[in-house]
């Protein structure tokens, strides 16, 4: 099965290429059909390569062929699947297959369905080359493909200005970031003369290195997973990518491409361990992140943009995971928060579809009425993002925290709890405004509807999915079906893995629980009991407030003032191309132009001067040879 | 031989008349005395030759210019007369400072190196018209035929110049 | 005693330089024409000096004289024919006043 | 007797002049003017034959004659200039009422004072030889009387032709007193020994350098030439500024390289400064005219700089000698034939046509502009013609003799250059003409002989191979 | 001893005989230029594969004397630095010719026609050209043709911009003939006896003392810098693409760039070590700061080809990067880089001319919308500009990641790859930055009025692109096989650069 392994990609690329070449003529609605099958498949393949792997098969290389080799550089199309490719391959395909399906619905009246189809295939193709590669360039081309897909989706709707500006925004950043990626895997060739994973990780292992070149791979690989997963200080993307359809949202920026940044340190993991400060770096970062996307969330009425800065924080959570040394614990957050994000964003989707198009929640109100399948799955997704046990996210969140703790990173810790209570906190107030209390817009309301089958379908699947996914693999806790999985990629990491004793487990468990609690209880009074009102805590706030829905005023920063900077220096630059570089050159001709006119005025036309020229010609000629005779000029 | 004062006294008088016809040549204004004083010049000149035993050569000199070439320029002279004489005298020429000074500093340092020329002890003079008359019709026979195509080309241009043009004539007589 | 070399070189010199001066500074085509005429004389003299106050006679001086003369008719004759037909269409003698084309 | 045979080229002129001359007397105008060209054209190639008969080489008229490589391959030069020459003329004889008979007598008068200036083995023959050579030629530049640019024209190149050539005698006079001595070899033994080192040899180098520099148009030496070649009638101007100027470097060659190579040391360092003034000078002030034919005119002056830039290497020994041949050669091909491509304008007077006025001449006159073009290029030394290959064969010694900066200096130039040459062609070739512009005749002896030249520039431009062996065969005579 | 390069050299000539038969007829002599191109590209496909692949010496190599006398000879051969690039050439001016062919150009085919046949002798004799004399004519030959495109079928703008183009070129070119005449001279034996034949030189380069190297070297540099062009020579640029008809634009950037990066590949490290070590330091410099300076300064560009000309000027910084960090990556790198820039730049002016064709603009501002009527334009458009911004699994990427490579490898002077690395890597960002911004502007956005009526590409356009696009892929998927071209030729002419000899005679 493993040796088929390159038909996953295959087929979304196949996909891709029909759709393609055929879809506008002719396929038309058939595109979906076509794009959900072919990941169908790859899903299936995907779990039979699962069960391989479970079944013992611990590493396995299957090599295409020779991509490009100059000198002592040289790299293969070659794909490496162990226990992490393959969760991951998993996830990916099977989270793309249901969102798939539901595009087919959520799409259906859209003219330029087949370009999205095409697209989406192309991506799901590109994600799968990026956590296949057995090498750090090979990630690169599917690192930078679901770049480029995200681009091409985001700006879907590319007749208004506002996709395609979120889309360039957000390839620009991705760009930032993969000039870290550049120099990291550059560098690694340097140290290691290989890009090969198990190349590198071998010398690694074997060859003791110099603790500071590693730091720099690791900052500048880690600096590359900011802009794909969106932490800081390159985040801003993500939000403005909720421009493009909602399908993507959940598919690329909540389940799929925002967490390769999370892969790739993952996979990175036994650099990071032996370059020591880098995972501080990471840990902090990824707990700064998620408490301050968090806050921001507490105060956004666009539904989809809680759920975009609720990723984020997530994302941040994941990265915490690793810096702390518990990667394990990373990807089984990325695996539970694939599916309880995406089930939230298509339930938003859901909503949006239901109410033919409106995001803003103020909006909204007591829908659990009108589309019961999407609140009770939402419901479950929410529980699971405020890590209410037994929901997938408490699980998987818990570990986070704990590990935090147990390796006695308590500052992080602390941050994990707040964000816990912080994130609970929004979620209800989503929720709650979406559904529950009275609607405020009547005329919304009573033309509100369910959504069709084919999209309710992967609601449901997804909401049992995020019910069990977390009892199902995370349970004992430490010792979870996923942990004993992962084993060998973090033993190969060598992460320091003291598993605590169960008191703590629960001691710990117990308060993250409380801290979620609270969240939903201040959730629940606020906007149940109006008391303390919101609008009041606003006004209270203050200052605060402001800091927050104006995003710590970040965007402002980078949309303007560095935006136009860049643009002054460009200016500038060709203000002096044209008039210093160019002028100069221009100028020469203009001299040389003058100087013709200068000579002609000697040229007098009368027989006298010219005799008279001659005659200091003779003269001159004289001091020269006498000059030379006497010696003077030298010889 | 003794002092002999007669040969350094006749160089001197012609010395005088050839470098004076010549000055007076450049600075008078009237241009027949000029063409005379030119002719008095080359007359001179025909001395120094005699004295210096070229006495063939004198005899061209005074055949070729004072016969021929000083006629032809008087002829040209009374040709171009009649557009009134507007030609002025040295100091009133425009450029008169820079040539003379020019002039002066080109002619000071040259006359000045003439001097440096020093000859051995003098020859016994004696006629020059046999080796001339050899050289010119054995070493130089084709340079002597190149000169008299030179002067054909030469009569063949001022006939071509000078011919009168039939038609340009009406066309002037018309106006 | 007899006139040395040098003394003659010296007067051909000076005559030579005032035809150069006479060139430079008239106006009048004729003119000009007559101080070539005193240059070209001027270095005949020297010529001559030089082909006679030589150790041995030397012949080649005085031939080149003669050669000087043939060229000094054909220019003049030419130089003449030049003057009339440019004063034929234009009765100006002044060189000063001819410079339609400059520049 | 063999003495006359080594000069049968020159007799054939000549008797070819007198023949032009009887004929155009006993026939009548109507019958003339297509017959003499014919007349003139035949006996030149006639003449040229004869220059390839095997005479031994080696010295005539008891050694003051000379014929050697470098002879043949001057009076080849001449005579197929002239022939180029006469080739362009007739239509325009014809148009202006220029005499024909005494228009092609006289070329054939310069020339034969051209080819004895290559021939000549002493100070004499030279001399007479190069008034032979430039007293026809200010005949032929007023030879249009009823024109008052051409009067000009003639009485300028006249006045100063002859106060130079005052100039030039006056040196060959000291000279003369220095070495006692004419031929150029026994002049050459003298001041082996002697050396700059005394003022009277000073004297002489400076008047020669100026009266041979008036001959060729260095600067600053050079006024006379666009004057010149402006006013004179168009056909004239072709042949005077490739004629002479041939004949002077010939001279220069003779004179500088022959007689005063002993003090090359000094002349040469002088002559790389006076090519450098030369071709920058002349390209300068040709990038500010709007006359084209003024424009070709400042620019043979540059072309004069580069040659004289191969004179001044002449340390490289014969490679400089040749190069010089070889660039007169090109030199008088192109720049004839550019002269000649303005004929193709029936333009007032004797002036050429302005840049404007070449708007969209390639429409009007396809093979002409394309002619015109070809020789542009070629004068500014792009390949692939004989123009480029030209500018090698002079930087390659100029760098031999260690001249970098005046190698870098003619490189430069050539950029120069570039700009007012490509500009003729921008208006040729880009430009849609204007709606008075000049009527255009096209005599077909000018379109076939441009044809010819143009067809030999790039010819000798792709395999100048046996051209370049014959200059450098007839430099090494030079080189003692 | 096969003929095809010399087959390759006169094809194009031939092809003038039928052109100057039919000149009356427009239609009969796009068909012979047609045809003669397409003949050209064959044959040079078939040379490809005469090609013996992993050898570094030259192959197929003719000589015939020339000029005897001065041992100059007639003597041409690839390797395989030049191999890939006469195909390029051969297939790039058949585009050109087939889509000038379909009504671009209405005026004086004839004449047009006849330009680019020359215009193909002087590329392809500089791409085979083994002897100093011999490159220079065809370097030389390229210029006047393209002088006469640009100043006859070119914009309103186009004298001033064609005469530039000249006057730049000759400016360099000529200098560098004084440097190939000077190599002449010092390339003299004890016999005397001289060569400038590119073999027989490298054999005897030992008699280049150390500053001959360093002024011949500058000689060379300047014109192939001019040609490239390298900041700060390259104000000639832009003009000459705003102003140049579509195929000319296709032609200058996709092939005349080359001969620059070319020749240093060619002439300048073979033949002047020391002086290529001399001047490390500026060349690395400059090509960073075009890199950089190019993309900024595209990234305020009004005009579509004023913007494609500048992303030349950044593409072919990477070129020279490439090229003077003398490893072989960088090397293979600069060489996959001006094939991909070849190809990619030629497309995006292809389609930019295509556009222009269509809409009379070409001002960005008075674009936008076109996808939306357009999708198989965009589509093609799309893939070359992320093609040209380097997008990995592109043939763009392909090169500029061995430049990258290579650049950090770069161990000296004076400060190393770590540095100008990173750097020459923000080029890439900046890429993204300027073609995005382009590309969403011109085709995103709502469709206006006035292009509604447009029509799609058409057959012809499609043929022209195609090929392109498919190169653009295939490259960037599977590049292995031209590397394997490359490889062996390149590091022979960087070890000869870096030849320990040299340091020796430098230190003399």
């Amino acid at each position: 099965m493993i040796s088929l392994v390159w038909l996953i990609p295959a087929f979304p690329l196949a996909a891709f290429l029909i759709n393609g070449l055929f879809g506008r003529r002719w396929l038309g609605h058939w595109t979906g059909v076509i794009a959900s099958v072919a990941v169908g498949l790859s899903a299936l393949l995907s779990i039979g390569v699962f069960l391989e792997v479970l079944g013992g098969k611990q590493q396995t290389v299957v090599g295409l062929y020779r991509w490009i080799g100059v000198g002592d550089f040289s790299v293969n199309v070659a794909a490496l699947i162990d226990p992490l490719s393959a969760v991951m391959l998993l996830v990916v395909t099977v989270v793309s297959f249901l969102i798939f399906v539901y595009s087919n619905g959520y799409m259906a009246e859209d003219r330029g369905l087949w370009r999205f189809f095409t697209w989406m295939s192309l991506f799901v193709f590109a994600m799968l080359i990026l956590v296949m590669a057995d090498n750090y360039l090979l990630m690169f081309v599917g690192w930078e493909g679901v770049g480029l897909c995200s681009y091409l989706l985001i700006g879907f709707w590319f007749e208004r200005p506002e996709p395609y500006l979120a889309a360039k925004k957000a390839f620009v950043m991705n760009r930032i970031g993969d000039w870290g990626y550049t120099i990291g895997i550059i560098t690694i060739f340097l140290v290691f003369n290989s890009m090969n994973f198990l190349d590198i990780f071998n010398r690694l292992a074997t060859s003791s290195m110099a603790q500071g070149v590693l730091t720099i791979i690791c900052v500048a690989l880690f600096f590359g997973a900011t802009g794909k997963s969106a932490q800081l200080p390159l985040y801003s993307w993500l939000p403005d990518a909720m421009e493009g359809p909602t399908p993507v949202s959940a598919l690329i920026h909540a389940a799929t491409m925002v967490t390769s940044g999370v892969y790739l340190v993952a996979r990175s993991m036994p650099l990071f361990v032996a370059a020591g400060p880098s995972l501080e770096v990471v840990g902090v970062v990824g707990a700064v992140t998620a408490i301050f996307a968090a806050t921001i969330a507490l105060v956004q009425f666009d539904i989809k943009r809680v759920m975009a800065y609720s990723t984020v924080s997530q994302l941040g959570y994941m990265f915490l995971a690793l810096g702390v040394g518990a990667p394990a614990a990373a990807i089984f957050h990325l695996a539970t928060h694939a599916f309880f994000k995406a089930l939230l964003f298509l339930g938003s989707g859901s909503v949006i579809h239901g109410l033919s198009g409106e995001q803003d929640m103020r909006k909204m109100g007591g829908l659990r009425r009108r589309m019961p399948v999407t609140f009770w799955t939402m419901l479950i997704a929410g529980g699971a993002l405020a890590a209410l046990p037994p929901l997938a996210g408490f699980w998987s969140k818990d570990e986070i925290v704990a590990a935090a703790f147990v390796n006695g990173h308590f500052v992080l810790y602390a941050i994990g709890i707040i964000t816990a209570a912080l994130t609970a906190f929004y979620i209800t107030r989503a929720l709650w405004m979406t559904f529950y209390g009275e609607p405020s817009d009547h005329h919304l309301y009573d033309h509100a509807h369910e959504s069709p089958t084919v999209m309710t379908l992967p609601l449901v699947l997804l909401g049992v999915g995020t019910a069990v996914l977390g009892i199902a693999i995370g349970f004992p806790p430490e010792q979870g079906f996923i942990h004993r999985f992962l084993d060998p990629v973090v033993e190969a990491a060598g992460v320091a893995e003291h598993a605590p004793e169960l008191a703590t487990i629960l001691l710990l468990a117990v308060v993250s629980v409380a801290a979620g609690v609270v969240g939903i209880g201040i959730g629940v009074l606020m906007y149940v009991r109006h008391r303390p009102d919101p609008a009041a805590v606003a006004r209270a706030a203050g200052p605060l407030y402001r800091l927050f829905v104006n995003k710590y005023y970040i965007d402002e920063l980078y949309d303007h003032r560095i935006v136009e900077a860049a643009r002054a220096i460009a200016g500038a630059s060709w203000a002096f191309d044209i008039h210093i570089i160019d002028g100069l050159a221009n100028r020469l001709g203009w001299a040389l132009a003058m100087g013709g006119q200068g000579l002609r005025r000697v040229q007098t036309g009368v027989v006298g001067n010219y005799a008279l020229t001659i005659m200091a010609g003779l003269l001159l000629m004289l001091v020269a040879y006498g000059g030379y005779a006497a010696g003077i000029f030298g010889r | 031989m003794g002092f002999d004062f007669v040969e350094p006294v006749i160089f001197a008088v012609l010395a005088v008349g050839v470098i004076g016809a010549g000055a007076a040549v450049v600075l008078l204004n009237r241009i027949t005395a000029s063409a005379l004083l030119m002719a008095l010049s080359f007359l001179c000149m025909a001395g120094m030759f005699v004295l210096l035993g070229a006495e063939t050569i004198a005899a061209f000199q005074v055949l070729i210019y004072v016969g021929a070439i000083t006629v032809l320029i008087i002829f040209g002279v009374q040709f171009t007369k009649q557009g009134g004489d507007r030609s002025y005298a040295l100091f009133f020429q425009k450029q008169y400072p820079i040539a003379a000074a020019l002039v002066a500093a080109v002619a000071i340092p040259v006359v000045l190196f003439a001097f440096s020329f020093n000859a051995p002890a003098p020859q016994p003079g004696g006629g020059d018209i046999r080796p001339l008359a050899t050289s010119v019709f054995t070493d130089f026979a084709f340079a002597f035929e190149v000169a008299s195509v030179l002067l054909l080309a030469a009569m063949v241009g001022a006939i071509v110049l000078t011919q009168r043009d039939e038609r340009v004539e009406a066309a002037r007589r018309r106006r | 005693m007899t006139v040395p070399l040098s003394f003659y070189v010296a007067v051909s010199a000076g005559l030579f330089f005032i035809g150069c001066a006479g060139v430079l500074t008239r106006r009048n085509a004729v003119v000009i024409l007559m101080c070539v005429e005193l240059m070209l004389n001027a270095a005949n003299l020297a010529l001559v000096a030089f082909s006679r106050r030589f150790g041995a006679v030397d012949e080649r001086g005085s031939v080149f004289v003669i050669f000087v003369f043939v060229i000094a008719a054909a220019e003049v004759a030419v130089g003449l024919a030049i003057v009339l037909s440019a004063y034929r269409n234009r009765p100006v003698i002044d060189v000063d006043e001819i410079h339609q084309m400059k520049g | 007797m063999t003495d006359v045979t080594a000069v049968y080229p020159e007799i054939i002129v000549t008797a070819v002049a007198m023949i032009v001359l009887v004929a155009d007397a006993i026939l009548d105008r109507r019958r003339a003017s297509p017959a003499l060209p014919i007349i003139t054209i035949a006996g030149l190639v006639v003449a040229l034959a004869s220059v390839f008969n095997d005479v031994p080489a080696g010295q005539y008229f008891r050694g003051f004659v000379t014929v050697d490589a470098f002879t043949t391959f001057f009076r080849a030069v001449f005579i197929l200039l002239a022939i180029f020459a006469a080739a362009v003329s007739p239509a325009y004889l014809a148009r202006r009422t220029v005499p024909p008979g005494e228009y092609y007598a006289i070329i054939c008068f310069s020339t034969v004072g051209a080819m004895t200036v290559a021939l000549s083995a002493d100070l004499i023959t030279l001399f007479i030889g190069l008034e032979t050579m430039t007293i026809p030629i200010y005949v032929l530049a007023g030879i249009q009387r009823s024109d008052r640019f051409a009067n000009e024209a003639a009485l300028k190149y006249f006045l100063l032709g002859a106060f130079s050539s005052a100039l030039l005698l006056y040196g060959f006079a000291w000279l003369y007193g220095v070495a006692h001595a004419t031929d150029f070899v026994a002049i050459a033994k003298v001041l082996t020994t002697q050396g700059i080192a005394s003022g009277p040899t000073i004297v002489a180098l400076a008047l020669i350098t100026v009266g041979l520099g008036f001959k060729a148009a260095i600067i600053p030496f050079h006024q006379w030439t666009p004057d010149a070649y402006d006013g004179a009638p168009t056909p004239a101007t072709a042949f005077m500024s490739v004629g002479p100027k041939a004949a002077a470097f010939a001279a220069i060659l003779r004179v500088v390289d022959g007689a005063l190579g002993p003090l090359g040391v000094d002349w040469s360092a002088v002559f790389a400064v006076l090519a450098a003034v030369t071709m920058t000078g002349g390209n300068i002030v040709a990038l500010a005219q709007s006359n084209t034919k003024r424009m070709l005119a400042y620019s043979s002056i540059a072309h004069t700089g580069y040659i004289l830039a191969a004179v001044a290497a002449s340390k490289a020994g014969a490679s400089a000698s040749a190069g010089v041949l070889f660039y007169v050669f090109a030199y008088g091909l192109m720049n004839l034939g550019a002269f000649a491509c303005l004929l193709y304008f029936d333009v007032e007077g004797t002036r050429g046509a302005t840049i404007e006025e070449f708007n969209g001449f390639w429409q009007r006159q396809p093979l002409g502009a394309l002619a015109f073009a070809i020789f542009l290029v070629s004068l500014t030394g792009i390949p692939p013609t004989v123009g480029f290959v030209a500018k090698v064969f002079v930087i390659l010694p100029v760098l031999d003799a260690g001249l970098v900066w005046l190698a870098v200096v003619i490189a430069l130039n050539a950029v120069l250059a570039a700009f007012y040459y490509l500009r003729v062609v921008v208006h040729m070739y880009m430009y849609q003409p204007e709606e008075k512009v000049p009527r255009l005749v096209s005599p077909r002896t000018l379109s076939v002989s441009l044809g010819l030249a143009s067809f030999a520039v790039v010819l000798f431009g792709i395999v100048p191979g046996s051209l370049y062996d014959w200059a450098m065969a007839a430099a090494l005579p030079l080189v003692r | 001893m096969t003929h095809l390069l010399s087959l390759l050299v006169v094809i194009p000539v031939a092809g003038l005989i039928p052109l100057f038969i039919f000149r009356r007829d427009d239609a009969a002599a796009k068909q012979v230029a047609i045809t003669t191109t397409a003949v050209e590209l064959a044959v040079s496909i078939w040379m490809l594969t005469q090609f013996k692949v992993g050898e570094p010496g030259f192959q197929l190599i003719e000589r015939v004397d020339w000029l005897p006398s001065l041992g100059i000879s007639y003597l041409v051969g690839v390797d395989g630095i030049s191999v890939l690039l006469v195909p390029m050439t051969t297939l790039l001016t058949f585009i050109s010719v087939l889509y000038s062919s379909g009504g671009a150009i209405k005026t004086r085919i004839t004449e047009y026609m006849t330009a680019f046949l020359l215009l193909e002798v002087g590329m392809v004799g500089v791409f085979v050209a083994l002897d100093l004399f011999l490159f220079y004519i065809f370097f030389e030959l390229m210029l006047v043709p393209m002088y006469l495109i640009i100043g006859i079928w070119g914009g309103p703008r186009r004298i001033y911009a064609t005469l530039k183009f000249v006057l730049f070129t000759l400016a360099g070119s000529l200098v560098m003939l004084v440097g190939i005449v000077a190599v002449y001279i010092a390339s003299a034996d004890a016999s005397g006896s001289r060569t400038l034949s590119l073999p027989d030189l490298i054999e005897l380069r030992g008699r280049f003392s150390a500053d001959f190297q360093f002024w011949v070297f500058l000689a060379f540099a300047l014109a192939f810098a001019i040609k490239l062009p390298m900041i700060p020579f390259h104000t000639w640029l832009p003009d000459a693409h705003v102003e140049a008809p579509t195929a000319g634009s296709i032609v200058l950037a996709g092939v005349l760039l080359k001969a620059g990066g070319y020749g240093f590949l060619r002439f300048g490290l073979p033949l002047f070590p020391f002086g290529v070590q001399a001047w490390l330091p500026l060349l690395i410099l400059l090509s960073v700061v075009a890199i950089l300076y190019g993309a900024i300064v595209s990234a305020v560009q009004k005009d579509l080809k004023k913007l494609v000309a500048y992303s030349s000027v950044a593409h072919m910084g990477f070129v020279t990067l490439g090229i003077f960090v003398l490893n072989p990556q960088g090397g293979v790198g600069a060489v996959l880089q001006m094939l991909n820039h070849g190809f990619v730049t030629g497309a995006l002016f292809l389609l930019v001319g295509i556009q222009y064709e269509k809409t009379h603009r070409r001002m960005i501002a008075d674009l936008g919308g076109l996808a939306n009527m357009w999708p198989l334009f965009t589509t093609f458009f799309g893939v070359f500009v992320l093609a040209s911004l380097g997008l990995p699994g592109l043939n763009g990427f392909v090169g500029e990641f061995l430049v990258l490579l290579g650049t950090f490898k770069f161990p000296g002077v004076p400060l190393g790859g770590l540095f100008w690395g990173p750097l020459a890597a923000i080029g890439v960002i900046l890429a993204a930055v300027y073609l995005l911004w382009m590309f969403q502007r011109v085709m995103y956005g709502p469709v206006r009025e006035a292009y509604r009526a447009l029509p799609d590409l058409s057959r012809l356009e499609i043929a022209c692109a195609l090929p392109l696009l498919l190169l653009t892929v295939l490259l960037g998927v599977l590049p292995q096989p031209f590397i394997a071209y490359i490889e062996p030729s390149l590091d022979r002419v960087v070890r000869l650069a870096t030849d320990p000899a040299f340091t020796v005679l430098a230190s003399r």
